[in-house]
């Protein structure tokens, strides 16, 4: 089976193939490297190769794969070549109007701005408490309050539209 | 001895006072919030009680309900841990005046020091050294920039009743003043109920050094030598070591005599520290009072042998100091790092979530306090700490051997981030390993996008790519199988693969 | 230093070495018979190499295999940990043969100190005391009752080429004396391929004090102080403490002394522990010489900071020793409880299997050395231990307090049995407590039948009652609908109970 | 609901009620109870009840279950007394022929009597080695050997039959 694995920005085209059930092949780009692979955990692998023993822990996160060891973790995203289940769409553009999100769940304690407001690059719009740490949030760019989204005291979780600047 | 005593705190800090209650034979009483019922503190204590909905201030701040569920389970006594309620005199007030010990300070020496201006001025009448700053409390941001002119940016603006890190800014110059007075005022509202602030020089490249007390209700106070808290991010510890790296025997002393003082100076009773801040030359000034036990005490405990939360509870009982000045020495090193569940590389910004798998370190030198388990949800209302990792050498350097081995070690997956990969490049990095670091060290010197990734050969690769593929099918049988599934997903798996995975559980077996 | 070093072992030890090589920055090599290719220390190592089926003698102790692993992995070096092959003076000299380093003393002392019965005659020769006993060595029934009718009953019967507790049995009188030798001859051959074996006068109410020396190859050698052991079943150790809580600081002097004499007379490296029986009027007896990291030796690296096995690492790479003796002290006191698998009920018999959960204490003074993870098999190939539960406390008592909390924290539930409720039987035993024990302890005063049940009240058994029925449904849920679950089950479950089951699985999420 | 918890040779007859998907009543003897439930992993449970907190897993061990907690491991049987689907059968009677079984897995290292041969009691019968301990096991009652169904060298599984005595 054929998969297309990208890694920081880089897409490596992966074929594997079942061996016994306990070992597979692995083959990219020029090298083919052969594998045991034993689940160890319920999201736990051993993998020997070529002597080599790796313990690795797979999580996902969002549309990728988070593969981790004691060398750190590694995140990428996988794609079955023949039906590219895990792919995400395209980046979203950020040009035209910013929409000032929650970056994490948490409480707006408050708001600076009002709608129609001008806004210079860097000024504070809303100061959020999340994890008993106050942040005030910054415009990214210089424009019109277009709309006021949340009010003091309310919660908001993570990704929630607070504040949009045209 | 108490029989029973009531723990006013959650996470790793209850399940640590827990712990030293069970060592004494004493049984333990947990609170929790609406969001904590499945908590590790409830599950580890003899005692559990529901004291309200998730908002810290409806629950783990909620003095009438602490006191009642004291009062129901027949508990004698209150540890409040840190945070929360560790630095409120009125609670400690309230607590005594229910007819319940206090495990900590007076609740007269809590407030001296709690008011960080009074302090400077108190601790500056006692002759302990403090830092350039405001005399005593400001409100608008003209004052702030009247004192900044004279003393010269950068500054730290503090709250009055802040601590720990919390309520306080960096101004770097005076573009970024009105934001941040802003910022702390409000803070210093919503989380103190005290909206004064002050000001003080911030030094440069400065050193963050801390001497640990202990004192009984029988006049003895002894220090335990110091800790360095200097690798810090957003103003908050995140390594702690001791002993310090950068001081030297005659500064030691002289701290420890400095600080023993302080504490005397309130007639402080129980656990407490002195924080100080220490400049290029050596010279170190009084910065505030912690009148609690703090975070980082067990690499105090891993250096001198000595149970601080133990003794707590025992002078909390009346017992005198186990031990005296002469008895106490340092031997070898420790190191701590604060695990928490946030992604640098979003400026450190909380990542909590649910905890599926979870692997701690151990063997030789390894400590772990945790307050999770696998399974366990972070959860986002209340610091996002999963754990101090704790390490001691014979030498620092084998310290951060076995620390760098044990943070190899440590497994944390599921829908949360981590700062691990963090702490592993610190445990690399050639400043910090020679002990020549300030408190500006992360800010200078960590690149989330550079640093943290896997440097793998092919071999390697071909191996994260094997286990990412099974690991992928599994999270997909998983998903479509379990009834208890987090991740939903609209599976295009195709037969093959549930064959694979199905082999892949067997040989689990 | 070496780059690379190969781990001649497995379970808890082999990770325990391999924790040493990540300390020092070395890459370890696991080797690993059939059944083991899942086990914790492959997990761990940097490489591992499959050596052959599961029986010890075609996999752990098959010499071509490991050298060709070695050579195969580019190791420079091998660790035999405890057991197998660490005591085997061909196998260290076949290791240096093929190049490599081995880790661990010079195969003639190895050689000398093996055969128990020339030992006794060199350390005699040296000045230290030995037991009462045939001169030589024995081979039949005959000559064993002519000694026993010499020195009398109760004696010990020990293979020659036998220690650390295998081929040893105690003979009371002379009606069990045929099947004994019978049986001791039998393992003798079998286990060590020498059937020779003699007799020792067996002390009453003995207690088992060893002493750890260290010596590098540049004529250094220091001893680290002592260990008891004294609390045994069928002549194995079960709970092992430093310091003694026997022996005065005379005693203590004097065999460290003897110890490091006795250690000189074979030109002794590399860490080694000599054994002594001593009486109640502490005299004391040379045993035999253990020629290999032991156990027990966490208790020793606790009480005085020295990593054993790093330093075993760094003398064998031709480091001088980095401490004198008179930078050696003890601190305090640990204690050290050994996990098994095995079934105090059933007179200690091995009980191993599958691990399903799987929870380590942790926490001040705590520090466990496990050779397994949660989905672990315990093999019936091997020795059962589980783990090396390790405590710490400023006092005896502080120890065995956190020892007490540490078993209560412990979880291990699954196929296998464990020893777990004895430990905390153990540690609640007066006798235990006031340190006046000796190695008759266990057969004295263990009572299967009467121990180890848990007294609960009313409400307890209510709590117990809903964990059984809710976990009875999880299990019959499992088995029915997990490709992977061990325990087969003609489920009788009605609707209702899979209804319960499924929301029990909503909650924990 | 009710089952028969049988504990230490008592019966307990135990009645279950669901109050709420989370929480249950008890009821046994004189007394009820209402205990908070919550599933904290595969097969670990916390209970409140009545402010204490337990912690329990809960493992099969055969025809019992074993649930543990700091306070030690209790083994008990339970029966859903409208269907007994766990009960053990009646315990098999120890009179007659001996039956000496493998009492864990292990390898047969000498066997000491042939058919024909009589034995005293107390007398051994087999050398055992199992984790590299050898075991002289031997005969509970004197008699005749009437089988020999092991020979040395060869491996047994527990609960094999190794030697009949009549």
């Amino acid at each position: 089976m054929r998969y297309v694995a990208t890694l920081e920005g880089t897409e490596h085209e992966v074929d594997l193939e079942e061996l016994t059930p306990e070992s597979f092949a692995i083959s990219f780009g020029q090298d083919r490297f052969e594998a045991d692979l034993r689940r160890v955990g319920p999201a736990s692998f051993s993998v020997l190769l070529a002597n080599r023993s790796f313990d690795f822990d797979v999580v996902r996160d969002g549309e990728e794969i988070v593969v981790t060891s004691r060398h750190g973790s590694t995140r990428l995203s996988l794609v079955d070549s023949a039906r590219r289940f895990t792919r995400a769409g395209p980046k979203r553009e950020l040009k035209g109007p910013a929409q000032i999100k929650a970056q994490m769940p948490g409480r707006i304690v408050n708001v600076l701005v009002k709608a129609g407001d001008q806004v210079k690059e860097g000024q504070g719009l809303v100061i959020v408490e999340a994890m008993k740490m106050e942040n005030e949030v910054k415009t990214p760019k210089a424009g019109k309050v277009a709309e006021v989204k949340v009010v003091a005291g309310q919660t908001v979780e993570k990704g929630a539209l607070m504040i949009v600047i045209e | 001895m108490f029989k029973r005593i009531l723990i006013a705190n959650r996470g790793e800090i209850a399940v640590r006072v827990i712990r030293a209650c069970r060592d004494l034979g004493i049984e333990s009483v947990a609170v929790f919030s609406d969001v904590d019922r499945a908590a590790l503190h409830v599950r580890e204590a003899d005692q559990a009680v529901l004291v309200g909905p998730a908002p810290a201030a409806e629950s783990y701040l909620n003095t009438e309900a602490i006191l009642a569920a004291a009062k129901k389970t027949g508990a004698e006594a209150i540890h409040p841990g840190y945070g929360f309620f560790s630095e409120r005199a009125a609670f400690a007030r309230a607590v005594e005046d229910a007819g319940f010990v206090w495990i900590g300070p007076a609740p007269d020496a809590i407030e001296r020091m709690g008011d960080k201006v009074a302090a400077r001025k108190l601790m500056a009448a006692a002759g302990v050294p403090i830092t350039p700053g405001s005399p005593g409390t400001l409100e608008t941001e003209e004052q702030v920039r009247e004192i900044a002119n004279k003393i010269g940016f950068p500054i730290m603006i503090k709250a009055a009743a802040g601590g720990g890190g919390k309520g306080m800014r960096l101004v770097e110059s005076d573009n970024d003043l009105g934001s941040i007075v802003r910022t702390v005022a409000s803070e210093a509202k919503s989380s103190f109920g005290d909206g004064r602030f002050y000001v003080e020089k911030y030094l440069k490249r400065p050193r963050h050094i801390e001497v640990q007390v202990m004192a009984d209700k029988h006049g003895h106070t002894v220090h335990v030598f110091e800790r360095e808290c200097s690798i810090q991010r957003r103003n908050q510890k995140v390594i702690e070591e001791s002993p310090s790296p950068f001081i030297t025997p005659e500064m030691r002393a002289k701290m420890g005599e400095v600080a023993v003082r302080a504490a005397q100076a309130v007639n402080y009773t129980s656990a407490g520290t002195i924080e100080f801040l220490a400049d290029a030359d050596r010279n170190f000034y009084f910065m505030e009072m912690n009148t609690r036990i703090q975070v980082e005490h067990p690499v105090t405990e891993l250096v001198t042998g000595v149970d601080l939360v133990r003794t707590q509870i025992e002078i909390a009982a009346g017992a005198k100091l186990p031990f005296k000045q002469e008895d106490l020495a340092q031997r070898g090193w420790a190191v701590e790092c604060r695990i928490y569940a946030e992604d640098p590389a979003a400026g450190f910004a909380p990542a909590p979530g649910k905890i599926e798998t979870l692997r701690f370190p151990s063997g030789p030198g390894v400590r772990n306090d945790a307050g999770v388990y696998a399974g366990a949800e972070v959860p986002i209302f209340y610091d996002p700490m999963i754990s101090k990792l704790v390490t001691w050498g014979a030498t620092r350097s084998e310290a951060i051997d076995r620390m760098r081995r044990a943070l190899g070690e440590y497994v944390i997956a599921g829908e949360l981030r981590t700062n691990l990969d963090f702490h592993r490049w610190m445990m690399t990095q050639p400043r910090f390993l020679k002990g020549e670091f300030d408190t500006n060290f992360i800010s200078q010197e960590w690149h989330p996008l550079r640093n943290g990734a896997v440097h793998a050969d092919q071999a390697h690769l071909a191996a994260i790519f094997l286990a990412a593929i099974a690991g992928n099918q599994s999270a997909n049988l998983a998903a479509a199988s379990s009834p208890r599934a987090s991740t939903p997903t609209t599976s295009g798996m195709r037969p093959s693969s549930w064959r694979m995975i199905g082999r892949l559980d067997q040989l689990r077996r």
